[in-house]
């Protein structure tokens, strides 16, 4: 494992191309005639700018043909979509969402509860037997248990709200570098026929299981048609993104306004005060 | 390695590994303490418990407890250093150092009069009046730094820092806000959602109307023509020119004061601030505009 | 006056259940007594349990809906603030905060402001004063060449070499001694 | 009575016959102990279970992985930042029932929840015998717990 993991860095040819802007002005986009169709390409104007950091940049897709085109170029902040990649906390973050929602019930019942028990099985003394007062101790068969697991066991917890906060960008940034993420301009299908949406996938190599993420509470109907029918393609709103669902779902395509707003909200969050939302988590707390 | 820069080598090496899923990711090593002792021979020898007495047996005795001597704690004689410690108020402090630093990160805005809500937006002052904290204690350090034009209001300031105010053109008044008060400046939006009016301000308790209604202290409560002697007392006596807020630029931000009865800026008791539909009820009764106005 | 509205308060809570918590020093803008109970203004009972409920409420408290009033501009200045906000230049800063300058994001390193805007440059004190790290946090770009520059310049300021901890994955440095105001001079100087 | 005599005598006297059993060594052969008893324990060589007798493997039968539940599980954990706002994921752990959700404890604080959140619910006069033996449990931890351990982190 840990020879393979030498040998795939060695592999590595990594070098940093400085990135060179092609268009250097602040239009929010600019038509260029370079190739056939006509390409978008957006620079944005953040509120929070990229100090360091160049922003990244990725093509915008489409999803109305089976064959990929590229519809423009887009700006993606550093600080969401460029992070620093920690494994670790995906991994805390991934076993936070397991364990937040898990409740053991395994039961078992105590020597006071199991039904019956209540009369001495045999006198005290006299008969060369071994003492007993009930015949549910947990010395017997069929009686109680002593130190079993009682039912209602949580292993509630609330993770930091940095590192959830950390989580995301983490994730977001891991999943752009390996070319898992695509953004697309949005989900208008030609139609509701999953075999298109199957193709599709195959097509452009995006893994099997896909995650697509939309700004919007109601996707278009085409898209949630073909997609209803396919169990390993789905579909979330924004506020319903995670870094679990991320990471299960090979591949993630997200809507060009779908990562603007989840640059817009990690951006606030990372420049605000967040002192209420860092106070330890209080049971009953609204 | 061609890259040395942290982020974007890492990221790189992300591109050739395979794709992080659930199967792949793990915590860092050691980053959990283990809550296990040690077995077996020698590991698990007095698990660190040292050799008996009650550090092994974690029996200790209960605190102050001297095995049978009259304890250390009940030896000395009583000091009341406590006495009337439920009746005391607190100034948690704000140096004008700190004030000048706020100002220059942007944080507070300059061109408005400040007062102790604006102080805690601006995330850089914070307070409790559940424990009897009554407000702003500006301070002196940085006085000599301090060159900002403002009309603040504080609750306790001394003399220096008076000075320090005055001598840039600036306004300082101290007033006082009973502890509900403090709570609704504490907290604006908090109170707005519950749907309730504004309260009124209520009068400061007997031992802090001589305070308040001194000129010497700025206090809100005291004759403005003597406040405006006391001024010129200052500068004389701390030797700077005072300059005329009269013929400033910003007289009216200047002169802008809460009346004694109110707690925010612009907004009377009374008023229930809607923030939904960004409306707000004036009540007209005449019942309820005497309560309000007395 | 305090007594009549616990009452009114306690006969709200009865039919509303929990409800916000009601302030002792607010009224209620919503509801009128009825003639037949006393006056907002006079009349104190002695008793909690004595002062009677309040029975008929028959009209509302008379009152204005202003919609965009012009005093909304001061109900704006007591919302709290979404993000912190940028700095924005100035001639001096008497504070002695210095804001970050453009031309050090073209260095080969950087340092990051927090977003408080303040350089990430701490002080850890453990073992009861015994043990003194300063800490650099927030690097980016070459960190090793950075950790160089450092130690270069703690030699030079203290003439003796000082020990540093280069953590990559965490981008910090860690140098052995309090040279927290040392670091910051240098930090202010390089435009972080 | 000499006649009675004789025939009690005849009739209790029986003379000792001598039976003198041979049993010659090529006459052995291997007692079966427990005849008729199957033994369980394989002794039939090294390798267990080479015979004929089987244990019956279950049928392999992955789980789907691709379930609703499990597809979008996790869905929501982060509304407090993605989200508007002003809701906390544990507000949207509709899976868990409400009295548990977002609680953490030892059995007995665990236990005194349920038992204000079960007051007002019928619970008691529905089920008498599971409410009793609650309360049993909580009366049994709150002696364990405060008189019979130490301050500290509850074994269990």
């Amino acid at each position: 494992m840990t020879s393979a993991l030498i040998s795939a860095i060695k592999r590595l040819h990594i070098s940093v191309v400085p990135q060179i802007r092609v268009f250097s002005s602040n239009a929010v986009s600019v038509p260029s005639a370079d190739q056939q169709n006509t390409l978008t390409v957006t620079k944005k104007d953040w509120a929070f700018k990229p100090q360091y950091t160049k922003p990244r940049e990725v093509w915008i897709e489409n999803i109305d043909t089976i064959e990929e085109q590229k519809l423009g170029l887009f700006e993606l902040h550093p600080s969401v979509y460029a992070a620093s990649p920690r494994i670790d906390i995906i991994h805390q973050n991934v076993v936070w969402q397991k364990k937040i929602r898990f409740v053991s019930w395994a039961h078992t019942k105590t020597r006071a509860e199991v039904r019956g028990g209540g009369r001495k099985p045999w006198p005290q003394k006299g008969l060369g037997r071994a003492r007993h007062g009930s015949i549910r101790s947990p010395l017997f068969r069929g009686g109680g248990v002593a130190h079993g697991p009682r039912s209602g066991k949580t292993h509630f917890f609330m993770l930091p709200f940095h590192i959830r906060l950390n989580g995301l960008t983490t994730t977001l940034s891991a999943k752009l570098a390996q070319d898992d993420l695509h953004i697309v301009k949005d989900l208008i299908l030609p139609t509701d026929n999953p075999d298109y949406l199957h193709d599709l996938i195959e097509k452009r190599n995006w893994g099997p299981s896909v995650l697509l993420v939309d700004d919007t509470d109601y996707a278009p109907r085409n898209i949630t048609v073909a997609v209803d029918s396919i169990p390993h393609v789905n579909i979330m709103p924004v506020y319903g993104l995670n870094v679990f669902s991320m990471l299960k779902h090979d591949t993630l395509v997200l809507t060009q306004a779908a990562a603007e707003k989840i640059e817009e909200q990690l951006l606030k969050w990372l420049n605000a005060d967040t002192r209420t939302q860092q106070q330890a988590y209080k049971l009953n707390q609204v | 390695m061609g890259s040395r820069q942290i982020t974007e080598k890492s990221l790189s090496m992300l591109r050739s590994l395979p794709r992080i899923s659930l199967q792949n990711i793990r915590d860092n090593p050691n980053s959990k303490l283990k809550n296990k002792r040690g077995r077996g021979q020698h590991g698990g020898d007095k698990h660190g418990a040292g050799n008996k007495g009650s550090g092994q047996r974690q029996n200790f005795m209960r605190l102050g407890y001297e095995t049978g001597n009259n304890p250390f704690y009940l030896r000395i004689p009583q000091e009341h250093y406590y006495r009337g410690h439920h009746l005391r108020r607190e100034y948690p402090p704000l140096t004008l150092h700190n004030l000048q630093k706020i100002i220059d990160k942007d944080c507070v805005d300059t061109s408005k009069p400040i007062d102790i809500a604006s102080l805690i937006r601006s995330g850089f002052y914070n307070f409790s009046p559940d424990l009897k904290q009554f407000g702003i204690n500006l301070t002196d350090e940085g006085a000599d730094i301090f060159a900002a034009k403002i009309n603040i209001e504080v609750q306790w300031a001394s003399e220096q820092v008076i000075a320090a105010i005055e001598k840039n053109g600036g306004v300082i008044t101290t007033a006082y806000y009973d502890p509900h008060s403090l709570l609704l400046l504490k907290n604006p939006k908090k109170f707005f959602e519950s749907g309730q009016a504004i309260p009124r301000r209520m009068i400061p308790p007997s031992d802090l109307i001589e305070y308040y209604t001194s000129a010497k202290s700025r206090g809100y409560l005291a004759d403005p023509e003597e406040i405006s002697k006391e001024r010129v007392k200052l500068a004389q006596k701390y030797g700077y020119t005072l300059p005329n807020i009269e013929k400033d630029s910003d007289y009216t931000m200047l002169s802008e004061r809460k009346d004694p009865r109110q707690i925010f800026y612009g907004l009377e008791p009374g008023w229930v601030v809607n923030l939904k539909d960004e409306c707000i009820l004036k009540p007209k009764d005449q019942e309820l505009l005497s309560y309000y106005n007395s | 006056m305090a007594t009549v509205l616990r009452s009114q308060c306690a006969f709200a809570r009865l039919f509303a259940g929990k409800t916000v918590q009601i302030l002792n020093n607010a009224t209620d803008l919503g509801a009128k007594l009825g003639p037949g109970s006393q006056s907002v203004l006079s009349r104190k009972y002695s008793n909690y349990a004595h002062s009677p409920f309040v029975t008929k409420i028959k009209e509302q408290y008379d009152y204005e809906i202003v919609k965009k009033p012009a005093e909304w501009a001061f109900v704006k200045r007591l919302l709290p603030l979404e993000t912190i906000p940028a700095v924005t230049p100035k001639e001096t800063y008497p504070s002695g905060w210095i804001p970050p300058k453009e031309e050090a994001t073209s260095l080969p390193y950087f340092i990051a402001r927090t977003k408080n805007h303040e350089v990430p440059i701490y002080l850890d004190i453990t073992y009861r004063g015994m043990r003194k790290i300063t800490k650099i946090r927030k690097i980016e770009g070459d960190i090793w060449m950075l950790n160089d520059e450092i130690k270069s310049y703690l030699k030079q300021k203290n003439g003796r070499y000082v020990e540093t901890r280069v953590h990559e994955i965490g981008r910090f440095i860690e140098a052995k001694g309090d040279h927290v105001h040392d670091l910051m001079q240098w930090a202010y100087s390089k435009g972080f | 009575m000499a006649w009675l005599g004789s025939t009690v005598l005849n009739l209790f006297f029986k003379p000792a016959v001598n039976i003198v059993r041979t049993r010659y060594h090529a006459e052995k052969t291997r007692v079966i102990r427990r005849y008729g008893y199957e033994e369980k324990i394989w002794s039939g060589g090294l390798l267990p279970r080479g015979g004929a007798r089987r244990l019956p493997m279950p049928e392999y039968r992955p789980a789907f992985a691709w379930t609703e539940r499990k597809a979008l599980f996790g869905q929501n954990d982060y509304i407090d930042i993605l989200g508007p706002g002003d809701l906390h994921p544990v507000k949207t752990l509709y899976t868990v029932p409400s009295w548990i959700r977002g609680v953490s404890g030892n059995e007995y604080q665990i236990l005194l929840r349920k038992r204000k959140m079960w007051a007002n619910t019928g619970s008691r006069e529905t089920r008498p015998t599971k409410w009793k033996d609650m309360e049993k449990r909580i009366s049994f931890l709150y002696r364990k717990l405060n008189r019979k351990t130490k301050t500290g982190p509850s074994p269990d």
